[in-house]
């Protein structure tokens, strides 16, 4: 019941998440299979998305919690690192697919 | 009304002017046939086939007696004429442009003639056009001629024992032969090039896959799907363009003819001498004074290690095929002359009109 | 302003659902990234700047001097790493999210004592973060070779199940409890990390990119759920997008391996090997098959590429078919030729007569003697139903029948692909060592019907 | 080292050993070539080309008086033996097996005698291999000879003057020549069908998209990719299998050999009496007896409407092509038997000693 | 149980986007249908009888009463149409559709008003739905020829943006007074019926179908509006599914047409038939032209299809493609042969040649007068690059060139497509009265290139 | 501003709004032309997802209002017009896609 409750509280959200579901899918589906690395690489730049909240984290923090801060800190490095990483990679894994000229 | 086939004079004709299988439809349309002894053994067709087909095979003389209407391939030589009985209709090539002399005693035997070479190049006359069918044969087996003769083979091949280059075979006329040529030689797999007076023959040489060597025309014209006579200065611009050809090549074929003209002279003795050692020609028009200069008819000249054969023998030597092809133009051809196996007569009728030269000892065509 | 940030995150939003869809070409996966990438830019910078609280200035030097440390740290290993290398990479870097997650999560736990649904929501940040995170460093150090490749506890499957098992109870006892124990939170931590330890191990080297792409799939749905906590829209999304995306990749990933999807869901892994080749494997070396789709692109972006035909093309009777691939490529602005072995097929000039039926020209057939010089030069040769005429042994093995005899040489391109059936023999009846050379992949199949559908693939790029 | 190039002997054969290109390459490597006068004029190898390659031109006597090795492609003949001094070495085709008694006479002159017939079958050897390289172009020619026989094309082709079918070609014996036979009949657009004892030949007859007529052959045997002598059953079991497309046949090539034996009989003078009028059969085993029952070595027999070729002439005919590959293999093996002009002697490397028949006088193999 | 039906909705809303992805492929298409229809029917039940109002029985009955009369008469509607009327009735039901948001705009308006937002949502489905039902009521009285086919204003396209501009302002307006005058409502409604007459008016019949699939997408985002009335999910989501759907269909079938998209949204409409064919078109009647697709689905649903080569596929040097595309058809089912007309191509034997080259087997090549007989029963007739071998002028016009010369009958085949470069004449100069059939469909453009894409297109299938 | 606001209020639908979007841009670029007319007949059956709002129309109007019960029944009726004759036609009109039998 409770769940059923969180999912009538939550319905957008639920409406949300399916139809994200299904433009993951229909997005990913049908890839050529030498772009799998560079699509999970893409991807895994994409999750580092958890930097927002790690920022959020280190706003929301009572700045005397040095406690707090100092996760905070290192939730934001690790975030951006998985960010700037993630992309960097990815643009170099790409470069094998510009046309090369003779 | 009997038809009587005759057997070819020439010798080296192996065909037949209707073969066993049309003298059977005409049968059933109301004809009868009678055929001259052995006229088809050099294509093949036995004198049983004729009779199982319903004909009747006899003599010559008979023949003559009897038939309403003699046909043959070949123009009908001074033998024939004598024979030839008031008031019968009688088929043959008879090139009445060059041959007035021919016409003249035809036409004082009081025959009536038609010529299957006068049949008009339109659509509907297609089926009849005789010219069309054995040229046909004569660029396939020109080809096969000119393999047979060479000292090389045709195709590339990369072997343990070394590469052999491909043959490199040029063909001046791009008519019907020409481009029959075309295809036969690209099958075996020769690097063929062509040439024509003809610029719209471009596309249908490379729709063959092979190389078309542009001659610029400017000047010259066509008339109905024929060449006229090319001008000199298109003779020099010709040997221009095409001489780096000729002299890498190992066969040339040349089937450039003007429809009742000499014709024109492509290779001339200078370049030759320029030619590959062992390289051949193979001249169509030969019969018609050659394209090649030093051709001579139904020969084989050896000049400075160059074979040049001249010829028009190629689709009689494929006389099987060469038969059943005149013969089924001949049936058009009868059927288109005829109702319920009477002549109509109908000179209104282009094709008819072409086609008959004399009537009933009258000539109407020079 | 608030609402400008929401504008911002659904700019944002957009450019991954867009730059997601754009790296799935290989035309335009350059240009996705780089539409990703500011997306993401603009979401950090529009979330630093764009709030209503107030802060102080330390708490703004901090959050920008851990950006600036990670962005350089972030970069520098990302040029610096060798093109081999880069899998292992992306797998770290995933770990590290992971781990930006879990830590998340403890800060919050804190605050969100006694609701439910909020503690629920932190628990499951914690354990997929944590389990993320060790999983990753698992890989990545499997992967660049700090860990043996394979562990295996007995009944690995079993122990992995229970563990995650009491895992799942342990924390729906927690959030039940309104427990505000750190000792137990932290408990939790140290199970999620153990288990991302454990599922790991058992599987081989060879199956990691399988397991990468599930970590990164993992790691997106921890961002989603951090992002619930603080009803964070591009954070939900962008989660779920990387979550669902992830998964079909992984499957993907896995029918490209010719794996089953239980294979991978029951933990099946590590069978190391896919089921091609005889018995000799470990002597010569492995064998590295290929699919359709890499050699299609291997093909379209090289410069020159070299077909050598042999007697197989002519079983096939693939010779249209090659004419067509040859003449797509060089429309591509690729070049292509055709190099003739003397004895390739069973006649002599028995290659020439069956590319001369398709009409390919002979300015592409190069003789033996002419093009062995060019490999070297050579980005991609395509070795298509031939085999003695390809095979080394023919110099480096007196007691082969074919020693003595002179041969195409491959090996000195810089990519092989070998297509034919199986690993049979051709004539001569020998193995052949070029395709256990580490340059080589094999593509099995029919020439035919591998040579159409590479047609197909090409022109769909 | 001087190395004497032969002229042949037998008129049909217009091939020569080595060609000017070749005398270059061993020019080059240190030896001297002398060539017999006018010896590559029937594969349009000039005289002068040789010379300007490098090589005299001398007459016969000059070149047995000087030459240390002396090569030609067919058995030398009495006349060239009686020329033989001690010392030299010959190399030519000998076949010791079935010629004793050449190979007794030509050991009396004291030379050393290689044979290019014997080389073996193995990989290494393949760029010496003349069967191989004579066979080939063995199966191309006798397709453009059976071309030029026939009295008809060989593709299909739909005209207006009628549809001509196809020829139907079939092939006994799927070797080298055979095999290069079907494609070159399948190039012109014939249907071809072919039959071997060795079943492993049906795959490469697909392969060049010909029908195999499959023969159950259980009970036969190969032995080192050559054929061994067929069961009387297994001939009985063919013709029941292959007669339906015998009798069906425009052209028939028939290239079955078996190694040191008399070819087998594969057509008996009851198949060609139901054969079609027109057939055409080339025997290319004529010379070991023949496939053909009624076929005489270079000849044309007429036998009921069907015309049966007895020929080894088909590779003789493309003597350019045939003379380039040859002398290819001629260089290769004389490369392979000497290091720097001088003969090694290497009697453990099989090539050598399989080819070398007599050694100084000594006959090694019989 | 309100939370059962939110489930109900969502399903039905998942339905709605699986059937409309099924129904983008052939093969899938019908199921996509079922299955659409199916979350439809369960979001009617639901929304029936999954509620928390207290409702009299009459009401109930009333409701049944009213699905059971629409169902009966739309069930026998769409079962007694003839094939070729089902646009028509298409434009129909999608005025029915947007009259009935219209309808519940009115009864909703007098419960809004004061409430700005609901109002100005109350007002956009009025005025979108009214002008849909008008113009989908013009679209299928231009279809089934009760309306003149182009009637054009002066300035047409001025006086319709005026009006447009007007009704927007007037909502406003209306809105912003917070009136709740009938008069005025009624007179809104009464403008956006007749803009929906103005806008589709000057249309001629040709461009019906994209003016139909607009309309279409204009009563999804009316059922969408509707939707934001009542919170109500599945007609948000699909409302907005059909909208973005629609107009991308829009465009789509724009496209296929050869037509702008500026060409539709400015309202240039009209200009009748596609640019292709010369002058003589009004004599000899119309060319339809077809797409890759069209003739692709076509070849592929067929059981006998009948080649007829000629000049042209030896100028395109089409001869592999055709064969290629031979097979594919074979390995699909569907029986194909050639047609070899005697004096196809320039030479004799031309077509013979040039097939035979892609080894084409002589059995699928049949004679003129073998295969006349057959066309009767031939579903297509591929007719590539030949013209004059099919000339029907050969029958009927004395005056011809080609008068008396047998031909190809392929006019008694179900449908002919025609592969030519443009509508230049043949080899005897004279037009070609066939491209004029009505069985007729050109497909324009180079033999090989088409020929090779139809290939692609029916693997894909 | 006020539009602001109702963005923000709204916040979710326009996520939902976004996605579906992508969604239907996504589900149908690049089918065949022949699947033009089918499809376009399906996504009217679809549309006529509004019967669902005209149900609602009349469970909620007064059941003495005979009015809005007339007018909730016409649009009833239409609705389930276009929706059942929508779906009956977009069948029918698949029936070509069915492989014959020969
Ligand atoms: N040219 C001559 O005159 C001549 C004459 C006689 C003998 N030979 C000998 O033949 C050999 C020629 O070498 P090669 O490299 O051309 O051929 P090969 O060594 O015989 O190899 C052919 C390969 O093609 C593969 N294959 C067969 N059918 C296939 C299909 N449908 N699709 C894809 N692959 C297929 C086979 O592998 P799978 O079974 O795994 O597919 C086989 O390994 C040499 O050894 C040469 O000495 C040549
Ligand atoms: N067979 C013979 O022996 C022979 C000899 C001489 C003359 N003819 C005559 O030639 C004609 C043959 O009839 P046919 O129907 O085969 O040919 P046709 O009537 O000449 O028509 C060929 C058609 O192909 C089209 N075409 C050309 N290139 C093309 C390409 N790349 N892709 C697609 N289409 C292309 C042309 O239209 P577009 O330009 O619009 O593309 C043209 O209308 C007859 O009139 C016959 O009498 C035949
Ligand atoms: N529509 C029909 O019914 C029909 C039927 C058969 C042939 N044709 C056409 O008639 C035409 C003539 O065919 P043909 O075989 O009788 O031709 P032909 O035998 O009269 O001449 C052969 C070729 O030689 C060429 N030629 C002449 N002088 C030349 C010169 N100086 N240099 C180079 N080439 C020269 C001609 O242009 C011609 O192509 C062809 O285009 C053919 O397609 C039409
Ligand atoms: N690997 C190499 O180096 C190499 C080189 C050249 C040839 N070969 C192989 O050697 C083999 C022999 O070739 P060849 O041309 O010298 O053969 P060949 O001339 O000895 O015989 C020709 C063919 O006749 C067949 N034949 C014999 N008796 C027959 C019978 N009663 N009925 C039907 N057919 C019969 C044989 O099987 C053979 O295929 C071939 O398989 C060829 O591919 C190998």
């Amino acid at each position: 019941m409770q769940i059923l409750e969180f999912l009538k509280d939550n319905l957008n959200l639920i409406y949300i998440l399916t139809l994200t579901v299904f433009i993951g899918v229909e997005v990913i589906k049908n890839i050529p299979a030498v772009l799998h690395t560079p699509l999970m690489s893409g991807a895994n730049a994409l999750s580092g998305v958890v930097i927002v909240g790690a920022i959020i984290t280190m706003l929301e923090a009572d700045p005397t919690d040095y406690i707090a801060l100092t996760l905070g800190f290192l939730a934001v490095v690790l975030g951006i690192l998985n960010v700037v990483g993630g992309f960097v990679v990815t643009d170099r894994m790409l470069q094998m697919f510009k046309k090369k000229k003779s | 009304m009997k038809i009587g086939v005759l057997k070819e004079s020439i010798l080296s004709d192996h065909r037949v002017c209707i073969n066993p299988a049309i003298t059977k439809v005409l049968i059933s349309k109301g004809f009868e046939c009678l055929v001259e002894e052995d006229a088809g053994v050099g294509s093949n067709f036995k004198n049983s086939d004729y009779t199982e087909a319903g004909s009747s095979v006899v003599s010559r003389e008979s023949l003559f007696e009897n038939a309403d209407i003699i046909i043959k391939i070949n123009p009908f030589d001074k033998a024939d004429i004598a024979l030839f009985k008031k008031g019968q209709v009688v088929i043959s090539q008879l090139f009445h442009k060059s041959n007035p002399e021919l016409i003249n005693e035809i036409a004082s035997r009081g025959v009536s003639a038609f010529s299957m070479d006068a049949i008009p190049r339109i659509s509907r006359a297609q089926d009849m056009d005789i010219l069309s069918s054995q040229s046909n044969l004569a660029g396939y087996k020109a080809v096969i001629v000119g393999a047979n003769e060479m000292t090389k083979i045709f195709p590339l091949m990369m072997t343990a024992a070394g590469t052999i280059t491909p043959s490199r075979i040029l063909i001046y006329g791009v008519g019907v032969a020409g481009l029959q040529a075309i295809a036969t030689a690209r099958r075996l797999g020769a690097i063929v090039e062509a040439t024509d007076i003809r610029m719209e023959t471009k596309e249908q040489v490379e729709s063959l896959g092979a190389k078309f060597i542009s001659v610029d025309n400017t000047g010259e014209q066509s008339e109905g799907g024929y060449a006229k006579e090319a001008s000199e200065d298109y003779a020099r611009r010709q040997k221009e363009a095409v001489n780096v050809s000729l002299f890498k090549a190992d066969l040339v074929i040349t089937t450039a003819l003007i429809p009742g003209r000499k014709s024109p002279v492509l290779i001339t003795e200078e370049q030759v001498n320029q030619m590959k050692n062992g390289a051949v020609i193979i001249d169509l028009a030969a019969s018609h004074g050659g394209n090649c200069e030093l051709s001579k008819m139904n020969e084989t000249v050896l000049h400075r290690g160059v074979k040049i054969i001249g010829t028009t023998m190629a689709p009689e030597s494929v006389s099987t095929n060469a038969s059943d092809l005149y013969a089924k133009n001949m049936l058009n051809f009868i059927n288109h002359l005829t109702k319920e196996t009477q002549f109509t007569w109908d000179l209104e009728d282009q094709i008819t009109n072409d086609t008959l030269i004399i009537k009933n000892g009258e000539i109407r065509k020079s | 302003m608030m609402i400008t940030l929401d504008i911002i995150y659904l700019i944002a939003t957009i450019t991954f659902i867009y730059g997601l869809k754009l790296l799935g070409h290989p035309e335009t996966a350059k240009k996705g990234n780089l539409i990703a990438s500011l997306g993401m830019g603009l979401a950090i910078i529009g979330t630093i700047f764009l709030h209503n609280l107030i802060i102080p200035t330390f708490v703004y030097s901090l959050i920008i001097a851990a950006i600036a440390v990670g962005s350089v740290i972030g970069w520098l290993m990302a040029v610096k790493v060798q093109m081999t290398k880069m899998p292992e990479l992306v797998s770290l870097f995933n770990g590290f999210g992971g781990a930006s997650a879990t830590i998340i999560g403890l800060v919050e736990f804190g605050k969100n004592i006694g609701n439910a649904s909020q503690t629920a929501t932190t628990m499951a940040a914690i354990i997929i973060g944590s389990l993320t995170f060790s999983g990753s460093v698992v890989a990545w150090g499997k992967l660049n070779g700090r860990m043996k490749s394979l562990i295996r506890l007995p009944k690995y499957n079993l122990i992995n199940n229970l563990v995650i098992l009491g895992l799942i109870i342990f924390a729906t006892y927690f959030v039940m409890s309104a427990s505000n124990s750190q000792m137990l939170l932290y408990l939790l931590l140290i199970g999620a990390l153990i288990y991302g330890v454990l599922f790991v191990i058992p599987i081989g080297g060879a199956d990691m990119p399988v397991v990468i792409s599930l970590l990164n799939s993992l790691t997106g749905i921890a961002a989603a759920i951090t992002g619930v906590l603080y009803s964070n829209m591009v954070m939900i999304v962008g989660g779920i997008l990387v979550g669902s995306a992830g998964l079909i990749l992984t499957f993907a990933m896995c029918k490209a391996m010719n794996r089953s999807i239980s294979n991978v869901v029951f933990g099946a892994f590590g069978s190391s090997n896919a089921a091609v080749g005889d018995g000799s494997q470990s002597e010569k070396g492995d064998i590295r098959s290929t699919t359709i789709s890499d050699v299609a692109i291997l093909m379209n972006y090289s410069q020159r590429v070299i077909i050598v035909p042999g007697y197989g093309l002519a079983v096939a009777q693939a010779q249209h078919a090659i004419h067509e691939l040859e003449q797509l490529l060089e429309s591509r602005g690729v070049q292509v030729k055709y190099a003739i072995h003397p004895v390739a097929g069973r006649m002599p000039g028995h290659m020439n007569v069956l590319l001369a039926e398709s009409n390919v020209s002979y300015d592409k057939l190069a003789e033996m003697d002419d093009v062995n010089p060019e490999f070297k030069n050579t980005d991609v040769v395509f070795v298509v139903g031939a085999n003695d005429v390809v095979n080394p042994a023919a110099h480096n093995d007196a007691s082969s029948p074919i020693f003595g005899m002179p041969i195409l040489e491959v090996a000195d391109a810089k990519q092989i692909i070998v297509n034919k059936r199986s690993m049979n023999p051709g004539y001569a009846g020998i193995e052949n060592e070029l395709f256990y050379n580490p340059k080589t992949s094999m593509l099995f199949g029919d020439a035919k019907k591998c040579i159409q559908e590479l047609i197909n693939e090409v022109k769909n790029m």
